[in-house]
């Protein structure tokens, strides 16, 4: 190594150096704190490992663009074990230990629920991975939800049942997700022309509901709804032969459920936000990031993961350096076009997706397809 | 309630039935040769299973390989729970609970380890078989669940015979009755437990196997198995196997027909109800044979 | 016989699977008395013993004590009226002190409820001195008090028949079941044993004594012998001694 | 005698200091405990003094929690109403269910248990008309005495542990009182205590619902901490965890209830920022304990203290 080759070696490298210091000099100062509680364990894992992968990226984008005018986010992710309590517990330390000026989930209703109360209580932004649930959470102004309400998702799968013109519809739903759904479907099926031939349920984690499904098929409906957070139902219906269009609710859209479906993920239709395979335009950049960072498909957790945290950035830009976090929470609330969706969570349910923002994707022989089929608002 | 529906009830009924006999059969097996419950029974069946399917898709192993090799790691997993657990307390003739206590402990350190190690999505074996479907008036029965209902019946008479005629299983079960009597005889007793904890992994680890194509397996599956298999056994007199069997259908047969006579949701309730109620009015088990000791 | 028996036992008959363990057994215990039931082991005597105190319900025949027919009447009942039992090999409560094992003898005498334990009124605080106090005297009594302190598991043979006799007793029976009290008891102890039964029952205290060794049974007055679950011969001891069936049966002469 | 008040006054303020010096979540964390503390009284008078294996805790807490969200939210009436009909509903409940269950001994009883906590979960699921299923219900109000509104960790951790306390008392006066004397023989041996008319059965029930009375004031303590109520918190693992705190701490000493109750609430805490390796640490904890320790923590303490007096009076001999 002659001397010339050493100076110009250490030339690059100083060169390198102060590149990567200069991009890091622009978000220099102290770091901006947001909290965050997701389902990494537990019952709720297939939702909070997504939220968590599109938080990351979220955070690592913004701040290689700069941060919030100049000062970078710092993430702070905790487990809540698919568990309330836990949840609660995790929150009051990132609020009262941490002291972060926002929260980002969780993940499932019961953990949201029991959170809002201590966000609400001290008036600290939170935007949560679920839709607005229980009556308590229409008066929890500070509680953003980035998924739509359990009444949409009832909607977008009447509107589907409607346009294939399925009068007499069978229902299969488990003790928990399903029936949240299921609530919202009864009163309103009838405006849909959609009759409910028979409505079976099955307690959550079950590992058979053969006999619930030759319940359903002995009713003969034209459609069949699966709303569950398992892959069982849909393996049992395609085991006993049932030709019926499929059509699923968004919480069984996961790659992890799609796997385990097997053979039985086959004509399954599901009212959604993101289809990887073929996202909407405006989703295509985040799509193209999160293939390239995870070399994975995203769907509609890591997006509601990704809106969550730009949501929350957005907020505390608007208000200022060092606004109280009651200011962080007014600035949210208005309209903001997410990848996931349009929001606007200045309305009474604190979210504002329409319904127009559903995307239909089919599942053929285990793989996600976008069908245009879409609801004219 | 048509013809097809009852039909279609018992046709499930009988093949989860099986699966908790399969599961059932293992725990009364160690009860008899060692008076230990195994609440981590269900974990046999998930690590029996995990590692059929990791030889099978990871290792690129033939199916009736990954099978023989998934039932030897069940097998393996009991004998050395035995040996690293139980004879150290058994020594110390621990309390009827500290070994419920100690099988619970494993059965949450197994779970969380397959949880660690192999991950938490679920897995699906191919059916035995192929995909094809038997239909009796409109019921549909899998060839699968033929072969497993099969398989079923024919590990129940293996075991009764090996209990009953087999100089190991006659060992195995004089030293469970009285240890020290058999001890007297010059039966190893602390050998014969050992091979009864190989015995319940093995038996564990079919049923896992057996049923991963139906149901899928993943690490939370143990405890519902154990839940179910702790039913069937107890239904059956929990000291021979073979009522571990009946036990098992019969339970099985009561959630599916509760299904369609009550309604779904009540399916747990109405079981575990029927084992109380069983266990109460009836303490030998359905069968009535007595040397039950346990209650 | 001026008074009622206190016990009369009318063709109790029992079977274990096919065994025919009693086949009938009929005799009257009288008020006051000392009774003794003597036989070879796997006679009936145990199955018997079990019968009259209510761990067993007999399969033919009925138990009458004091001119009440006793049919579903629970072991604990049967004791609330005076029938105590003790047992072949003596049942103390091992992790408990002597003084505590007394004192769960007088639990019966007593009365709280599980409120007024929990809240530990002064009913409660009173009734917890009385069974204290019941069962200071009752160590005194049976020359207990050095051990007083003790767990129950360090005692001898000797000392844990005396404790079962003296829990027994503080709870004040009128009929005393002992099942083969001198077995594990060295002579000084069994004549210790000896004087005890004797005082308690010139006490009022009515025994019905089982036991094979014929030593001890000398103290009671009449004695049956039972054979294969039937009595084969009944009376005082010296005629027992002569009985040729008796002698046949134990001596095999 | 002294000596032992000085070290009582001493524990007492350092309890009544601690919630204002530690971080808020431990405070929340201690509070919890304190909650586990009067559920696992419970648990620890069947299982030390009756041997009992009672895994259907979860199922009386449930119920407490549910009387008290139910009774607040939904008809607007005080909080100490959702503790007194839950207690009311569960003691009610486990004499009902206690009286044929506990006719079963050994593994019968303890499995018949698990069969009650997993019917009680399915039906928590099933009747969201009174309990809202997986939603819960929200809004729980906090506790206010007089006007003083517990809705801080630290405020609330000295109620709590106010009940934790008089449930302490009273389950030292159940064991020194004559129903103690009589549990404790039926322990040692069933057959002599029967033969001293002491009723087995009617003890083990009143045990049993007094076990349950303690499960329902826990449920209720719990509910108007996290203010909210969902299945999810009434599962058969929480039954396993509640029967651990006897367990690892020794089911007959009262501070050794205390004890399980901190290592059942704070070593998921802490195993828990290692990821997600914390769930076999906690298994293997369980694991460890029950072989290493058969009669727990504070069976091992009394057992290392008797060998150190031993050696004590070896020396002054």
């Amino acid at each position: 190594m002659s001397m010339s080759s050493v100076a110009r070696l250490a030339g690059t490298v100083v060169l390198v150096a102060t590149c990567a210091f200069a991009a890091k000099a622009q978000t220099s100062g102290e770091p901006v704190k947001i909290g965050a509680i997701v389902s990494v364990t537990g019952a709720g894992a297939g939702l909070g490992i997504p939220e968590r992968n599109g938080m990351l990226l979220a955070e690592k984008t913004i701040n290689a663009k700069g941060g919030i005018n100049g000062r970078p986010i710092r993430l702070i992710i905790e487990d809540d074990a698919s568990n309330p309590d836990t949840a609660l517990s995790k929150a009051n330390e990132l609020l009262f230990g941490q002291k972060v000026i926002g929260l980002l989930g969780p993940s499932l209703t019961a953990s949201t629920v029991a959170v809002g109360g201590v966000t609400h209580a001290n008036k600290i932004p939170q935007i949560a991975f679920t839709g607005i649930g229980p009556a308590v959470e229409k008066e929890r102004k500070c509680v953003a939800h980035v998924l739509p309400p359990q009444k949409l998702n009832a909607q977008a799968l009447l509107e589907y049942a409607k346009s294939i013109k399925a009068a007499k519809v069978g229902v299969l739903h488990d003790a928990g997700y399903g029936n949240v759904v299921m609530a919202e479907i009864r009163p309103i099926a009838e405006s849909y022309g959609v009759k409910l031939v028979a409505v079976e349920k099955f307690e959550v984690g079950a590992t058979d509901t053969t006999t619930q499904a030759a319940k359903v098929k002995a009713a003969q409906p034209d459609a069949v709804f699966i709303i569950a957070t398992s892959a069982t139902p849909f393996r049992n219906v395609k085991q006993l032969q049932m030709t019926q269009p499929v059509v699923a609710a968004i919480g069984s859209s996961s790659y992890e459920y799609v796997n385990a479906m097997g053979p039985g993920a086959d004509n399954v239709v599901i009212p959604e936000f993101v289809v990887g395979e073929d996202p909407l335009p405006h989703q295509k950049a985040f799509v193209d990031l999160y293939k390239q960072t995870y070399n994975s498909t995203p769907k509609n957790f890591e997006t509601a993961g990704w809106d969550a945290v730009h949501i929350m950035a957005q907020a505390i830009g608007k208000a200022g350096p060092n606004a109280t976090p009651q200011a962080v929470c007014d600035a949210m609330r208005g309209p903001y076009s997410g990848v996931l969706a349009n929001y606007d969570f200045a309305a009474d349910d604190m979210t504002g997706i329409p319904l127009s923002s559903y995307v239909f994707s089919k599942l053929v022989g285990g793989k996600y397809t976008r069908i245009p089929f879409r609801i004219a608002q | 309630m048509t013809l097809s529906l009852v039909l279609q009830a018992v046709f499930a009924g009988v093949t989860n039935g099986m699966v908790y006999a399969l599961v059932g059969m293992g725990l009364a097996a160690i009860f008899k040769g060692s008076r230990v419950i195994n609440a981590m029974q269900g974990e046999f069946s998930v690590i029996g299973a995990m590692t059929t399917v990791l030889l099978l898709t990871k290792a690129g192993w033939p199916y009736p390989a990954a099978i023989l090799g998934g039932s030897l790691a069940g097998a393996l997993v009991g004998a050395f729970i035995e040996v690293a657990f139980v004879r150290y307390m058994a020594a110390k003739n621990a309390s009827e609970d500290s070994f419920l206590l100690l099988t619970i402990g494993l059965a949450l350190t197994l779970s969380a380890s397959i949880l660690f190690f192999v991950g938490r999505d679920g897995h699906l074996l191919p059916p035995l078989g192929g995909e094809g479907v038997l239909i009796v008036l409109d019921a549909v029965m899998q060839f699968h669940a033929l072969w497993l209902i099969a398989i079923g019946i024919a590990v129940t008479l293996l075991l009764r015979a090996f209990f009953h005629r087999t100089t190991v299983g006659l060992s195995m079960m004089a030293a469970s009755i009285d240890a020290d009597g058999a001890a007297t005889t010059g039966i190893n007793v602390r050998r014969m437990r050992t091979f009864t904890f190989i015995l319940g992994g093995l038996l564990g680890a079919v049923g896992g196997i057996l049923v991963t194509p139906l149901i899928g397996v993943d690490y939370q599956l143990g405890l519902n198995l154990t839940l179910k298999g702790f039913a069937a056994a107890v239904l059956g007199g929990l000291t021979n196997p073979l009522g571990a069997a009946v036990g098992g259908i019969t339970l099985g047969l009561v959630e599916s027909l509760a299904i369609i006579g009550i309604s779904s949701s009540y399916k747990d309730v109405v079981a575990f109800s029927v084992l109380i109620v069983i266990m109460i009015l009836m303490p030998h088990g359905m069968l009535g044979r007595a040397g039950r000791r346990g209650g | 016989m001026p008074t009622e028996p206190i016990l009369s036992l009318s063709e109790i008959g029992h079977r274990f699977g096919g065994l025919n363990v009693l086949r009938s057994v009929s005799f009257d215990v009288p008020e006051g008395g000392i009774v003794g039931l003597i036989g070879p082991n796997g006679s009936g005597k145990t199955t018997l013993f079990n019968i009259v105190s209510g761990y067993i319900r007999p399969l033919m025949g009925t138990v009458t004590y004091r001119g009440v027919p006793l049919v579903r009447e629970t072991i604990q009942k049967r004791g609330l009226a005076g029938l105590v039992r003790t047992f072949q090999m003596p049942q103390v409560f091992e992790q408990m002190t002597v003084i505590e094992n007394v004192m769960a003898g007088c639990a019966k005498l007593t009365r709280t409820t599980m409120l007024q334990d929990l809240l530990r009124t002064p009913a409660a605080r009173d009734q917890m001195r009385v069974i204290r106090e019941r069962a200071e005297a009752a160590c005194e009594r049976f020359h207990l008090c050095g051990l007083r302190d003790r767990p129950a598991a360090s005692l001898t043979a000797g000392q844990r028949r005396i404790l079962e006799l003296a829990r027994a007793v503080v709870g004040q029976p009128r009929l005393l079941l002992l099942d083969e009290p001198s077995s594990g008891l060295n002579t000084q102890e069994i004549e210790n044993l000896r004087e005890w039964i004797v005082r308690l029952n010139a006490e009022g205290i009515t025994i019905l004594l089982v036991s094979h060794d014929m030593g001890l049974m000398t103290v009671a007055r009449t004695v049956h012998t039972l054979y294969f679950g039937e009595i084969i011969a009944s009376g005082d001891m010296a005629s027992i001694q002569r009985d040729p069936r008796v002698r046949e049966v134990y001596l095999g002469v | 005698m002294t000596r032992r008040l000085l070290w009582i006054a001493v524990a007492l303020v350092i309890w009544a200091m601690l919630p204002f010096v530690v971080p808020r979540n431990i405070a929340d964390l201690l509070v919890f405990t304190g909650i586990y503390t009067v559920a696992g009284l419970g648990i620890g008078l069947l299982l030390g003094h009756c041997g009992i294996v009672n895994l259907a805790q979860a199922t009386f807490y449930g119920l407490g929690a549910y009387a008290s969200a139910y009774c607040t939210v939904m008809m607007g009436l005080p909080s100490a109403v959702g503790f007194v009909v839950g207690a009311a509903i569960s003691m009610t409940l486990a004499y009902v269910i206690g009286r044929p269950i506990l006719r079963l001994t050994g593994y019968f009883l303890a499995l018949g248990t698990l069969a009650l906590s997993a019917i009680a979960s399915a039906l928590f699921f099933e009747w969201d008309w009174l309990t809202g299923g997986t939603l819960g219900i929200g809004g729980i109000p906090k506790i206010d005495i007089f006007g003083f509104v517990l809705d801080r960790p630290s405020r609330y951790y000295f109620f709590v542990w106010i009940v934790a306390f008089a449930c302490m008392a009273a389950a030292r006066n159940l064991v020194d009182s004559r129903t103690g004397l009589m549990l404790r023989a039926m322990r040692d041996s069933n057959t002599a205590a029967a033969s001293l008319s002491i009723d087995l059965q009617g003890l083990r029930t009143r045990v049993f619902v007094v076990c349950a009375l303690f499960g329902s004031l826990a449920g209720s303590l719990f509910a108007h901490h996290v203010s909210f109520v969902s299945t999810q918190s009434f599962t058969v693992d929480r039954s396993i965890s509640f029967l651990l705190i006897p367990v690892i701490g020794g089911a007959t000493s009262i501070p050794g209830i205390v004890a399980g109750a901190v290592f059942v609430t704070f070593l998921p805490e802490f195993l828990s920022n290692l990821g997600d390796i914390h769930q076999i640490l906690f298994g293997l904890a369980l694991v460890a304990v029950v072989v290493m320790l058969p009669d727990g923590l504070m069976g091992a303490l009394n057992r290392i203290r008797a060998r150190y007096a031993a050696r004590g009076n070896r020396n002054a001999d």
